[in-house]
């Protein structure tokens, strides 16, 4: 990922790259990775959010009914470890894993955002303390911490948000603050300095939308590991608690049955690495798009 | 001016390894549970359980608590595992052996493979190789450790290939490396999740450096290819690749506890999942340490390496 | 090692053979584990302590209660003083003979008040223990128990030398340790000195703990292990295919209750309790939960009692009536409840979800709110107002006497009733069987009626091991593989 | 060989015809390399050369010239046989003659014969010696290592004399000492002469100049240049001097070339071409280079004394004064006790060489820096250090035009909204006639209202800098500071700025402080000359009483090194 920004350009003939942010999508889509990131994101998505309108119609069970005895060879995909019917809680079980990251990644991305940018912009002391803040934070190993605040807490929907969503904060603040500290010695914020406009609306109009490419590759990056840190916590049972139908949880559920009856594993398996593969290639491809370099192929 | 640069990163980490462990300590505090009980079991009178606590200095108010817990990580004492009472360093002292021995294992493959995969990767960029190389990077950094531990686990333990164990499991009294087909699943499991991203970030940096001026100059100089890479453009890589191998490093110290889980391997990540479930406190908070303090060293390691490699801070040296 | 393909025939009949190392699979070992005789808590604590020391009484394979240290254990007709009779010839595994001060000593250190040990909590009207003779020891209590001899027979009360120190322990058992780390695995080899007429028959066990059902599958499917307790029931059919694998099925005594606090609302409403027991359908709890191995439950424990009333009609599902009583109890329109569950014995969280789906069309609107084993033990134990519990098998009066009487230790559905008490009371200082089994089945049909407890089956005991292991036998205990009992065990020839 | 007509690749020669090797081609005995209808295209199969025929002879300088993006590296590295990546080329050869040996085709040569050639018979001095030295190479071993891979000399020992050897030729020291330094420790000048020693090194025939003084100030670069113009003739090499400023050409070459889009559009003798140019574009690009006598009319009109301009009046307080300011960044003194005024209408132009403290003053003034001492004066009302304490009123009265187009308009906003910046905080204008200020304002700086809505991503830099300058205007200011508004701009585009802002002055009576370090500059706009050197102004007063006496030695210098046409 080269975020090489080409600064002022000496020979006075315009950039060859237009910066209208119309453009990015489009030039996402121009990459065989968008394509691809783009096209295995939006099946995952859609399967998460129309799955559960699905679940009952396709198989004849809701996720919640007992189809047969468990890990029955019964139905399309089998049953699981009550008898269920694996296809429907399949089909309920990405909506969510989708939802807790996409709020957990926002939190991130506001915290760890609006930390940064204020660090780079404010320098001087309290830089400092944002980033030695950082620094602890990020020093304490993610687990642990997830792991903690889940015995404390419990392990409640909002908890696994606020918990992955803070161990985002500082990794993010680091990366809006270097974005930050590459355009705030710009002249057009020396221009806005200049013309006193109100600080808080410099962050936001001029430092912002000039870090939205970096940020927005971060994001994508975030959304990937919110994915896995919530399907890993589900994972080890800290997550989603039962009955839910939940990818991470029915591989915790049914992992036992992993020579046996493989479904109640593989389909989640396979949609959480789709899921994941697929927005990584797309923050990939942001990356590329927004990034300000040569042309490559 | 290096000495002092570097006396600076070490005084840095010194107190973030305190704050930390200001943070752990507290953390740990608000834990539900009540460790005397703990150890003494249900049915445990009042006076023993008082006995135990004045013994453990669970009577102390925190921040005396704190000391005297601060005191004891600097004499090798980490307290007493409430779960098994005795001495929590007894208890990690092997697992913490198991997990380095693991960790060092994925690090020697990954470390090598990705720094080369990477290289192979800058070098032949726009190619289709490059792109398989990326395809496959992508796809594998973007993956939980337990989807690609699952996946090997079908692919060579349960239903494909019946060749690897799925757990880990070593007769009594015998280290886990007597048995080395069962450390191959959890070590490459560990391996595919570092590698991409030491061949992404090795790919980036060679691909920066080879587009900078002085590599230009030094084929307009006549210099053979391989000189360029070796002597020119190499060295310009290691500050960025060690950054990232320190943070992949730093990583597998905390992701091994999903890896451990999944194969049933007996290292500090299982004791910290038993721990926090029967809140062992000193446990959590040993274990804790032992991960922030990893992390803190290998990223002070990779700075210093950093500062080594950059000719501006060498020679301010001298 | 044992490893062998499939296809192949052992010998397993006849004459056992000597030698061999047998590798048994546990899970639930931790860094807590102990050796020590009185405190076993999970599945490897008990393997241990079965194979470590003896109790003076011990339940056979049927669940009848059999001596062991003891040739005789006798009350007088009060049922106030217990005389037990030792067995002669019998030497600690350090050669030192049993002798009427070690049982004096053991009993000293189960009920001691500053620590008291497991099975303490049946013993509080244990006044003293007293050697009366070169090989008789009498308990005298304070009050009247005809069920002593349940409560002592327990493989929590073994015997154990005087000056016995956990960390270097000493019993009667068949074997004795020869390595223990905690968590992780245990040697045993068999002991010089044992008394016992069979066995034991392998050079040396092995218990390896696992820390889930999945590990110690598959280390039983790849041949890393011989024997493996307790498989989830789920998995019975699967592995039993396998033609490499044996089952061992037992039908036991265990129940998985869900415990409804009769003094908190809205259980303090009878037709509550009454609702929330119609409306199961025990027999899908059992095919969901249990895959089917397991017994209907009928809302009373005990099933292994020669005392328990068989006859009383089973209860079954009726969502109609239960939605009357819930209307006439106020809850009309529907009822939410929270139900507190955890992983403290495979099949508690399965249950609690499919009770959740069942009461559903009661209009009950179940919450699940899993907790960690920590916690559910933790200082809200007992007190939480709908949660579960798991039970081994029990006689019903030990059951009462721990679990529903006002003072039981753990009367976790605050059952309290006087008319109940006096019958226990009274069955307890019964030593006729047949009076007191009308007793106690009078009591019973109180609970039928107005308990808490929602009892819907009894698990069975499933174990599985290769099947060049011989000398497995079904045992009601709930204890897994044949009660532990791994001095029958041998390791049979490929024939 | 004369002007190739670009659109008749025909009259070139065909490659290789003819040529009784190895004395050299037919049509010159001493002609080293020959460029025969050289087409470059981009992969994306868009031409970039089109067809490009120059002849390079020994002993001889050729000015490459033309504007940005004309493709004069291209060329210079053809010559090479380099193709930056995402190029390839389509036709047409590169020939050489070296010194006693075979003619090469340069693209028929395969990879090795490639590297013997590069760095040995032809050799590159890029543009920026700090972007093209290893930072992590000791630079005594980067002019080392082209005598490595070359094979030069029999013995190690050799190779160190000739690395002494030609430091010393290149006025450098040769000591052990010096060689074993890292690039970041030499100044710029001596790092570019550290790239025209490891050119020379190998005595090779053919030398590609890429700008090689762009970078440096007009001291260093005389100095540069003397010792380019000095080795070309000792070593007799044939130079392809490749640049945008015509005055150096003037200088240094023997003949020049001129660059249009890809085409050759003339090349001749020096004097022929700059004084009696054929080409219209030639005429052009003529004209808008500046001159020290101020005869030309750079911009159109020639400059005349504007009549706003008040003749001293001592008792009127000017409408700008600045009092002893102060500055320091730690030890370093940056500025120290300037003193400037400005008066209605009046122009000063603030010169001096790179880190002289220019900018720093300059933002002094406007308010962007507020941790000087002294004083800052709009007529008699002191103004506040910061700009954002500063009354609204003395904010739109004094304006700040930043140096670079490419970074003083946010890419994400429009030109419009840009420029409506300073009225939404000035409040001067009600937000209903806001557009209408811009869209005047935009009309003042000849780029149409139809720029409102245009993002400056699809401006040039010299469209840039005109909303730029239409952003200070549109709260009608009284003083203008100009901070090197033109330094990053082609020649013609900056001709076009300066006549833009002359034409500024004269219609809204403006004030303007114009920073630069190009003196050229000086007639063509300023009245008044302060010339500023390590933090002090040491010659001020009108342009031509400092030009006619200049009193400090540094002036003096600045005058003598000035290359001109
Ligand atoms: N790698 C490339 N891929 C595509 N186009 C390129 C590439 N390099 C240069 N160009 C284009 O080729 C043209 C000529 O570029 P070149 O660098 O030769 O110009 P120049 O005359 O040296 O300009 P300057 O004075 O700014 O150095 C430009 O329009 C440029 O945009
Ligand atoms: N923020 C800063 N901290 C420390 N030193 C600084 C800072 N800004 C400028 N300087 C130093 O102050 C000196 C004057 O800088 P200034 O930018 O005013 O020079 P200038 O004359 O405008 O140069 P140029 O022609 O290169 O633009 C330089 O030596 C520079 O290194
Ligand atoms: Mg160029
Ligand atoms: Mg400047």
């Amino acid at each position: 990922m080269s975020t090489h920004i080409l600064t002022s350009d000496p020979t006075g003939a315009p950039p060859r790259t237009s910066s209208k942010p119309p453009g990015v999508l489009r030039r996402v889509w121009a990459q065989s990775e968008g394509r691809v990131g783009i096209v295995l994101t939006a099946v995952v998505v859609v399967l998460a959010v129309f799955g559960p309108l699905l679940a009952a119609p396709l198989t004849g069970y809701t996720p919640y009914q007992f189809a047969d005895r468990p890990f029955a060879h019964s139905g399309v995909f089998g049953t699981d470890n009550l008898g269920r019917s694996v296809l429907a809680r399949f089909l309920d079980g990405g909506r969510l894993l989708l939802l807790y990251s996409v709020l957990a990644t926002a939190l991130g991305m506001v915290v760890g955002g609006a930390l940064g940018m204020l660090a780079a912009y404010a320098r001087g002391w309290l830089d400092s303390v944002i980033m030695r803040l950082n620094d602890i934070v990020l020093a304490i190993p993610q687990l642990v911490f997830a792991l903690l605040a889940i015995t404390v807490l419990g392990p409640k929907g909002w908890v696994l948000v606020v918990v992955i969503g803070l161990t985002h904060a500082p990794r993010i603040a680091r990366v809006a603050r270097s974005a930050t500290l590459r355009v705030i010695n710009e002249d057009y914020i020396r221009a806005a300095e200049m013309y006193s406009v109100p600080r808080w609306r410099i962050i936001g109009r001029e430092i912002l939308p000039n870090i939205a490419g970096p940020l927005s590759v971060e994001a994508g990056l975030r959304l990937t590991y919110s994915i896995g840190a919530i399907a890993s916590l589900s994972f080890l049972g800290l997550g989603m608690q039962p009955p839910t139908a939940d990818w991470g949880l029915m591989i915790n559920e049914n992992r036992i049955a992993l020579s046996v009856q493989p479904w109640g594993v593989l389909l989640s398996v396979f949609a959480i690495a789709v899921l994941t593969i697929g927005t990584n290639l797309l923050a990939d491809a942001i990356a590329r798009a927004t990034a300000q370099t040569t042309v490559e192929e | 001016m290096i000495a002092k640069l570097i006396a600076k990163r070490l005084a840095v980490s010194v107190l973030i390894l305190l704050a930390v462990s200001v943070i752990v300590f507290a953390a740990t505090l608000l834990l539900p549970g009540d460790p005397a009980r703990a150890i003494l079991g249900q049915q445990a009178t009042p006076e023993r359980i008082a006995a135990l606590n004045e013994q453990m200095h669970l009577d102390q108010p925190p921040v005396v608590r704190y000391f005297l817990w601060l005191g004891g990580l600097f004499t090798g004492d980490f307290g007493l595992s409430t779960s098994a009472n005795a001495p929590v360093a007894v208890l990690l002292g092997e697992r913490l052996g198991n997990s380095l021995v693991l960790m060092a294992l994925a690090a020697l493959i990954s470390v090598p493979v990705g720094i080369a995969v990477g290289i192979f990767s800058a070098l032949h960029r726009g190619r289709r190789s490059d792109s398989a190389v990326t395809w496959v990077t992508l796809a594998l950094a973007a993956l939980p450790e337990f989807v690609i531990g699952i996946g090997l686990i079908t692919l060579f333990a349960t239903s494909v290939l019946k060749i690897l164990p799925a757990v880990t499991m070593s007769p009594p009294g015998q280290p886990v490396w007597l048995i080395p087909s069962q450390l191959v699943l959890p070590t490459l499991t560990l391996a595919l999740v570092v590698a991409p991203y030491i061949a992404r970030m090795m790919r980036a940096t060679m691909i920066e450096v080879l587009d900078s001026g002085y590599i230009e100059m030094a084929r307009l100089k006549g210099v053979p290819e391989r000189r360029v890479i070796f002597r020119h453009a190499l060295p310009h890589a290691i500050g960025p690749v060690a950054q990232v191998v320190a943070i992949q490093l730093a990583w597998l110290a905390g992701g091994v506890v999903v890896v451990e889980f999944l194969f049933r391997f007996p290292g500090m990540g299982q004791a910290l999942i038993d721990a926090v479930n029967y809140r062992d406190v000193a446990v959590v908070q040993a274990v804790s340490m032992i991960v922030a303090a990893v992390y803190i060293v290998v990223n002070l390691a990779a700075d210093i390496i950093g500062i080594m490699a950059d000719p501006k801070l060498r020679s301010a040296a001298a | 090692s044992n490893g062998a393909g499939g296809g192949e025939h052992f010998q397993v009949e006849g004459p056992p053979r000597k030698g061999g190392i047998l590798r048994v699979g546990l899970t639930g070992g931790s860094a807590a584990d102990t050796a020590d005789a009185h405190s076993p808590v999970n599945n490897g604590d008990i393997a241990r302590t079965v194979n470590l020391y003896d109790p003076l009484l011990m339940r056979d394979d049927d669940y009848v209660l059999r001596p062991r240290l003891a040739t005789s254990f006798k009350p007088n007709a009060a049922a106030t003083v217990w005389t037990a009779t030792l067995r002669t010839g019998v030497r600690f595994s350090d050669g030192s003979p049993l002798e009427p001060e070690d049982v004096v000593y053991t009993f000293k250190r189960i009920t001691d008040k500053k620590d008291p040990k497991v099975i303490a909590s049946g013993l509080t009207m244990l006044d003293d223990v007293v050697k009366t003779g070169p090989h008789t020891v009498e308990f005298r209590l304070s009050e009247p128990n005809s069920v002593l001899d349940d409560q002592i027979g327990q493989y929590a009360g073994g015997i154990v030398p005087r000056g016995y120190d956990p960390k270097k322990p000493i019993g009667t058992g068949p074997f004795v340790l020869e390595s223990f780390a905690p968590g992780e695995s245990t040697v045993l080899k068999p002991n010089p000195h044992y008394w016992g007429k069979t066995g034991p028959f392998v050079d040396e066990v092995r218990l390896l703990s696992f820390n889930d059902d999945d590990a110690v599958i598959n280390a039983l499917l790849s041949s890393q292990v011989d024997a493996v307790s307790q498989i989830p029931l789920a998995l019975v059919e699967v592995i039993g295919s396998d033609e490499r694998m044996a089952i061992l099925n037992s039908k036991t005594g265990r129940w998985m209750p869900f415990t409804m606090r009769v003094d908190r609302p809205p259980f303090d409403d009878v037709r509550v309790r009454q609702a929330f027991r119609l409306v199961v359908d025990r027999q899908q709890m059992i095919d969901q939960v249990l895959s089917g191995f397991g017994q209907l439950g009928n809302d009373m424990y005990g099933i292994l009692d020669p005392a328990y009333p068989k006859d009383i009609p089973q209860r079954t599902q009726d969502i109609a009536k239960a939605k009357e009583l819930l209307a006439a109890a106020g809850h009309g329109n529907g009822l939410k409840v929270e139900l507190v569950t955890a992983p403290i014995q495979s099949g508690v969280v399965e249950a609690a979800q499919v009770f959740a789906q069942q009461a559903k069309a009661a209009d009950i609107d179940v919450s699940i709110r899993r907790v960690d084993s920590t916690t559910f033990f933790g200082d809200d134990y007992l007190q939480w107002d709908f949660a579960q519990d798991f039970w081994n098998s029990r006689n019903i009066l030990g059951q009462t006497v721990a679990g529903t009487v006002k003072d039981a230790p753990f009367n976790e559905t605050h059952w309290d009733n006087p008319r109940f008490e006096r019958l226990a009371a009274q069955a307890r200082g019964e030593l006729d069987e047949a009076k007191r089994a009308k007793l106690i089945r009078q009591g019973q049909e109180m609970l039928f009626d107005e308990g808490g407890y929602i009892i819907w089956g009894f698990a069975n005991q499933v174990d599985a091991y290769q099947k060049y292991v011989a000398g497995m036998k079904e045992n009601a205990t709930g204890i897994p593989l044949g009660g532990y009992n791994f001095n029958r065990v041998w390791i049979g020839e490929v024939s | 060989m004369t002007t190739a007509p670009p659109a008749a690749p025909g009259a070139a020669p065909a490659p290789g015809a003819a040529q009784p090797a190895p004395a050299g081609p037919a049509d010159g005995a001493d002609v080293v390399l020959r460029i025969d209808d050289l087409r470059i295209a981009t992969t994306g199969d868009a031409e970039i050369l089109h067809g490009i025929s120059l002849s390079l002879r020994r002993g001889q300088l050729l000015g490459l010239v033309g504007e940005s993006g004309s493709g004069k590296t291209t060329a210079g590295l053809a010559c090479l046989g380099h193709f930056r990546a995402g190029l390839k080329h389509t036709g047409g050869s590169v020939t050489i003659w070296p010194r006693g040996g075979e003619r090469i085709v340069v693209q028929e040569l395969g990879e090795d014969a490639l590297r013997q050639l590069r760095g040995a018979r032809v050799a590159y001095i890029p543009q920026d010696p700090a972007l093209s030295l290893n930072p992590a190479m000791r630079v005594g071993e980067q002019i080392r290592e082209v005598l490595d891979v070359h094979r030069w000399g029999d013995s190690d020992a050799a190779r160190e004399a000739r690395v002494a050897e030609v430091l010393a030729d290149v006025g450098l020291p040769s000591d052990r000492d010096y060689r074993r330094r890292w690039p970041h420790q030499l100044s710029g000048g001596q790092q570019q002469r550290i790239g025209i020693a490891m050119a020379f090194a190998m005595f090779p025939d053919v030398l590609i100049l890429d700008e090689p003084t762009t970078g440096l100030d007009v001291s260093t670069q005389a100095h540069v240049l003397d010792t380019i113009r000095d080795m070309t003739r000792r070593n007799d090499v044939a130079g392809l001097y490749i640049t945008h400023d015509l005055a150096v050409v003037a200088e240094l070459a023997d003949r020049v070339a001129v660059m249009l889009r890809g085409m050759l559009v003339e090349e001749g003798p020096v004097e022929r071409v700059l004084h009696h140019p054929e080409h219209d574009y030639t005429k052009r690009l003529l004209e808008a280079v500046p001159d020290l006598a101020g005869r030309k009319a750079i911009g159109g009109d020639p400059y005349r004394d504007s009549p706003a301009r008040i003749a001293d009046d001592a008792t009127a307080p000017p409408l700008l004064a600045a009092r002893n300011i102060r500055l320091s960044y730690g030890e370093a003194q940056i500025l120290d006790g300037i003193d400037l005024t400005l008066e209605p209408g009046e122009c000063t132009m603030l010169l001096g060489e790179s880190g002289s403290g220019k900018t720093t003053l300059s933002r002094c003034v406007a308010g962007l820096i507020d941790d000087y001492t002294g004083t800052v004066a709009l007529e008699s009302a002191q103004l506040a250090p910061s700009t954002r304490k500063r009354t609204a009123e003395q904010r739109s009265a004094i304006q700040y035009v930043f140096q670079s187009p490419f970074s003083s308009l946010n890419p994400r906003r429009t030109i419009g909204e840009s420029l409506t910046v300073p009225l939404e905080t000035s409040q001067r204008v009600p937000k209903a006639r806001r557009r209408r200020v811009v869209e005047e304002a935009l009309d003042a700086v000849r780029l149409g209202r139809s720029f409102f809505d245009r993002r400056p991503g699809d401006l040039s830099g010299g469209e840039r800098q005109r909303a730029a300058i239409a952003r200070a205007l549109v709260n009608s200011p009284r003083v203008l500071v100009c901070d090197e508004v033109t330094s990053a701009l082609d020649v013609s585009v900056q001709a076009s700025i300066i006549g833009l802002l002359r034409r500024l002055r004269e219609e809204n009576g403006l004030a303007m402080l114009f920073v630069t370090h190009n003196i050229t500059l000086a007639r063509h706009i300023a009245d008044n000359l302060a010339i500023l050197n390590r933090g002090r102004i040491v010659d001020y007063g009108p342009v031509d009483d400092v030009f006619a006496h200049p009193t400090h030695a540094y002036t003096k210098a600045l005058l003598a090194d000035i290359p001109t046409l």
